[in-house]
């Protein structure tokens, strides 16, 4: 009686520091909310996550005795798996460049997925048959189902994104028909496992999750992906919240749900700054087709392109220039010489700011990342909505690597795949300069009017060696 | 027991609550770090995979553990570390950053602390 | 029993986080309809006093019973009940205010419903 | 077993149409975010508690047989007491008139706490003696504590705004002291109270809070009232929540909490808008002494007072015009016709603005509520913060009934009582007018410079008057 009731205090106990880490989870999360506090919010959230962790180990599952169970192993083998997880995680995270962002995000979301479904799994497992309440069998299975389909696309979506495999979307006859019928099979075996509880039909159910998850993913086109993760993630978080009702967590339903709502919102956030719904983009393979002339020549019509040193001078003798970074800008590395150039403009006198477009390149904020990455002061960043209204007194935008988001085929052409897409106008400054190796066109796949235009010329190259070029006229001039 | 169903289904709602009123507050300019920051807060799965794994017995139920813990640590982990640096971007203040900009040079002392991921100008 | 505690709690602070957040977004021009709208929902106190009342005996219970639920119904009723009529005045769009400042005359047709509160120009 | 099973049923479907009702409550607040949905959300809200009560009915405790409890009798005394209820609070709230809200608020609020301290009693009454958990008696006190302060605090609230006792705050020496011992001693017995659980003690705690609710408003002055009824209002959400930990109902807990929370962060805000902090509202006796001459007489500087006719040229003339209203527009029920004077300015081609400052009146919104009354077009209202960028460019600026929020002290005298509160800058325009009855001071009782400046003009009179002149002057001219 004593000892169970000291037991009992120590559960209480421990629910309560669960409490807590979920407390920490919230609170890192409206960290979010403003640069200023956002690193210390992770950093609270780590801390939290650590003390649930270590919690844990107080758990009297790792001690009580259960017969045929031999808790020395057990421990030992959560103390080598965790090892062996901590030492593959950190030097992944800390080594992988900022272009390849999504792909790490896309592993790790994958890997929680999986981590969640085989919790439900070995739950399921262990029910003792007959005597389990059906709705403690529909969470194990939700769980199982979520689970999967993070896992296994997640895993498509990093292969896309690491270029393992083509980023076109893949499409063959009856795709919609076949996804479809997996669905359908899985709710059927589900309805199935609910009366039945049998182990063999949740193991089918396991695979078709897994290969739901594939099928889900392979239409989607590499660029929208960054759009499937944060679903994906979204789902994982469902997952994990279904292992919390199995296991009477009320840790990982907080936690779960959190990132399940966060990442729907953020999902549909995401669409709409692209301009478009999230079923398009899930259902519509984006970009399986090049829309318009563009690809590799075409019918070759009329370009202006500049010298480095033209440019310069017209760039040192502006008084207002606009930078517009984009997807080109992060691959070829050249936030650095970015800053360096609006440096040495600056110290021209010339007026110098940034326009960032909310999509400019694969991931929500990439171009906030990488420029925060550089150093450039934020009074020089200006999102889209305040950089608009300055364009027209512009005199020079300058285009790094982006091209959809600036495109005005998503003003002026109804038919067009963007149209809609709200842009950032650099076709209202005097002179437009669009920094790219070739003529051809960016994610979306279609032309862009804004290159053939008699104001812009073109500068053909890498960005990180064109800026270079750029920064030395400037200061020659 | 079942009474705990509708307490956790509660929680369950209020949390859908928080969370969507929360995220709505992140500017756009911070949508990849929550990403990768809401990302590693699902990893706390692993405190899931700690209890499935403590009682394990048999090889299958063994491997499945050691499996769900292994790959539930490398997502708590990558998670807060990925999102660590990505915010490590962020962190100065936007004063000491403006000043930074102008006059660098004699600005990095009172900076706070070094600055790793930028390169010298 | 005692299990529920940590439930309960957590339930508390989660409820807690969701009032703080959506009540952050309220305009300073809904104040006041705040004011008397979260008013009307601690009202629903009356559902414990009426389970207080339910089983009470003794004359000294049903009487503390009896004014509990009298209290608050006198709460939930008039909490909502004010709040509705502020808010009535808030009800018409921009747009169609804008216009009935215009032409009123002409207006009264195409407004969403009949408009009580406000005295004819 | 079956029948225990039916009722386990009922027991659950119960407690998730509670869960519902505690949704509709969140929707009901997040209504509030913008006026477009608000009164929509508010019938949500009240849609859930009608759900909720009905709901209610079906519980175990209307019919499981205790001995000694008629049940007959309980339901009828319910039933009595919820028409009668009903058959006060409905016209009361329908018939009040829109300046007398914060009485009509401060009473509905007072009875709810009332409420909540008397569930907590009667449960308090129904302990078995020695087998409690001291958190139970915990929650049993805090309940009945807080609902008391909030009940007898709300009474002398409404008692001060309905001019039932003196608006002034009432000081008398040691008033700080008497409280801090009285908080002291409701300390000390609900701690004595956890481990004897005895009840002529809680009784004495009940009296003791009612006195702490007593002399807690006493010394706080009329006008900030409404801060008070904030806060509490959130002590009452607090005392259901307790309430809600007593009775294990999840639908108090958030209900009680959401109000709660609410609570203090309305008071923060109201306290920021008025440039105070909120123990400085609580506790010094604002407004006890009239700090600036001001009063019936004083010294008798000379001030420049206008006809109608004059004034009424003025406007009629100007390009722009602001009008400033405050609380004395309120009192004299003005908002029509000083719409009505904004549209025959309108009319002769005249822009009219109206500049409504935060805590204008004496409830938060308070002008927005009473010119949304008066029918005037969204586009015409602007927030302080709006409104004041254009002063400098507005010709008049016509103050109905304001005083304190377009005082310059609060720029200009660091010593003055409202120093550091944002202002409506009536000073910038190019003329000024106030529309009021006398020299008398606003809420803070501290003397306007601006009375006395050379490019103010007077009008005496009760605002309504005044205006309604002020019309007719607009439509002669
Ligand atoms: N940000 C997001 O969250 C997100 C998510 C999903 C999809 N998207 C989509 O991604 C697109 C982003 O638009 P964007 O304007 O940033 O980029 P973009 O339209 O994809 O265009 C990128 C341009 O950069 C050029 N480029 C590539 N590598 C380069 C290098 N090393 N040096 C110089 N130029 C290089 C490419 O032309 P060359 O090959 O000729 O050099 C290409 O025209 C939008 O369509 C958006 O909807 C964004
Ligand atoms: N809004 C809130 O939430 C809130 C809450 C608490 C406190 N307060 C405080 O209340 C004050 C509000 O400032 P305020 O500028 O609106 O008002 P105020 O400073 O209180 O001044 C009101 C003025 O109206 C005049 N007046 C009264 N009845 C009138 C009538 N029938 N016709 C014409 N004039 C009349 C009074 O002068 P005569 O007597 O000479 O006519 C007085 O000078 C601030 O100090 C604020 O901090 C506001």
């Amino acid at each position: 009686m004593t000892l169970a009731s000291i037991n009992f205090t120590l559960a209480d106990g421990r629910d309560l520091v669960y409490l807590l880490v979920g407390i920490g989870f919230i609170l890192a999360l409206k960290g979010l909310s403003a640069p200023r506090g956002a690193r210390r919010g992770n950093l609270v959230g780590a801390a939290a996550a650590l003390v649930g962790i270590a919690i844990t180990f107080t758990d009297p599952a790792l001690r009580d005795h259960v017969p045929g169970v031999s808790h020395g192993l057990n421990l030992a083998l959560m103390l080598i798996a965790m090892a062996l997880g901590t030492a593959i995680a950190v030097p992944a995270a800390r080594k992988v460049k900022m272009t390849a962002m999504p792909q790490m995000v896309a592993i790790f979301n994958g890997v929680g997925g999986g981590a969640a479904a085989l919790v439900s799994i070995t739950e399921f497992l262990k029910f003792p048959h007959g005597t389990v309440a059906v709705y403690k069998i529909f969470e194990v299975l939700f769980g199982v189902v979520v689970g999967c389909v993070s896992f296994s696309g997640s895993a498509i979506a990093f292969a896309k994104l690491q270029e393992l495999m083509t980023g076109r979307p893949i499409t063959y006859p009856g795709q919609q028909a076949i996804n479809a019928l997996v669905g359908l099979a899985i709710t059927a075996l589900v309805l199935t496992t609910l009366v039945t509880a049998s182990v063999p039909i949740m193991v089918v159910v396991l695979i078709l999750g897994l290969v739901l998850g594939v099928i889900f993913v392979l239409p989607i086109g590499g660029a929208d992906v960054p759009v499937l993760i944060s679903l994906l993630n979204s789902f994982t978080g469902l997952a994990v919240a279904a292992s919390g009702f199995t296991l009477n967590s009320n840790l990982l339903i907080i936690a779960g749900t959190l990132v399940g709502a966060s990442g729907i919102l953020l999902t549909r956030m995401m669409s709409k700054a692209m301009g478009r719904s999230l079923p398009n983009i899930l259902f519509s393979a984006f970009g399986s087709v090049i829309t318009a002339g563009g690809g590799e020549g075409g019918q070759e019509r009329p370009v202006k392109s500049g010298t480095p040193d033209d440019i310069g001078v017209l760039l040192a003798y502006a008084r207002k220039v606009a930078i517009v970074p984009g997807y080109g800008l992060a691959v070829a590395q050249a936030q650095h010489v970015a800053r360096e150039l609006a440096d040495a403009l600056t110290a021209k006198g010339v007026e110098v700011y940034y326009a960032i477009h909310p999509v400019a390149g694969r991931m929500p904020g990439h171009m906030n990342v990488l420029l925060a990455e550089a150093n450039v002061p934020y009074d020089q960043l200006k999102e889209m909505e305040q950089a608009n209204p300055e364009m027209s007194t512009t005199d020079v935008a300058l285009v790094v690597g982006a091209n959809d988001t600036v495109n005005p085929a998503a003003k002026t052409t109804p038919g067009s795949p963007i149209y809609g897409m709200p842009i950032v106008n650099a076709d209202e400054a005097g002179a437009v300069i669009f920094l790219k190796r070739s003529m051809r066109p960016g994610f979306a796949g279609i032309d862009n009017e804004l290159l053939y235009d008699e104001k812009t010329t073109l500068l053909f190259g890498d960005a990180k060696d064109s800026l270079q070029k750029l920064v030395a006229a400037v200061e020659a001039a | 027991m079942t009474v705990g169903i509708i307490e956790l289904l509660t929680i369950f709602v209020l949390a859908a609550f928080v969370g969507n009123e929360v995220i709505s507050k992140v500017p756009s300019i911070l949508h990849t770090p929550l990403m990768s920051g809401s990302n590693a807060i699902h990893g706390i799965i692993l405190v899931g995979t700690m209890v499935v794994l403590a009682d394990a017995h048999g090889p299958a139920e063994l491997v499945l553990g050691f499996l769900a813990v292994l790959l539930a640590s490398l997502n708590v982990v990558g998670g807060f570390v990925v999102t660590d640096r990505m915010l490590e971007m962020f962190k100065t203040k936007p004063e000491a950053r403006k000043q930074g900009a102008d006059n660098r040079a004699s600005d990095s002392a009172t900076g706070d602390g070094a600055n790793p991921g930028g390169k010298p100008s």
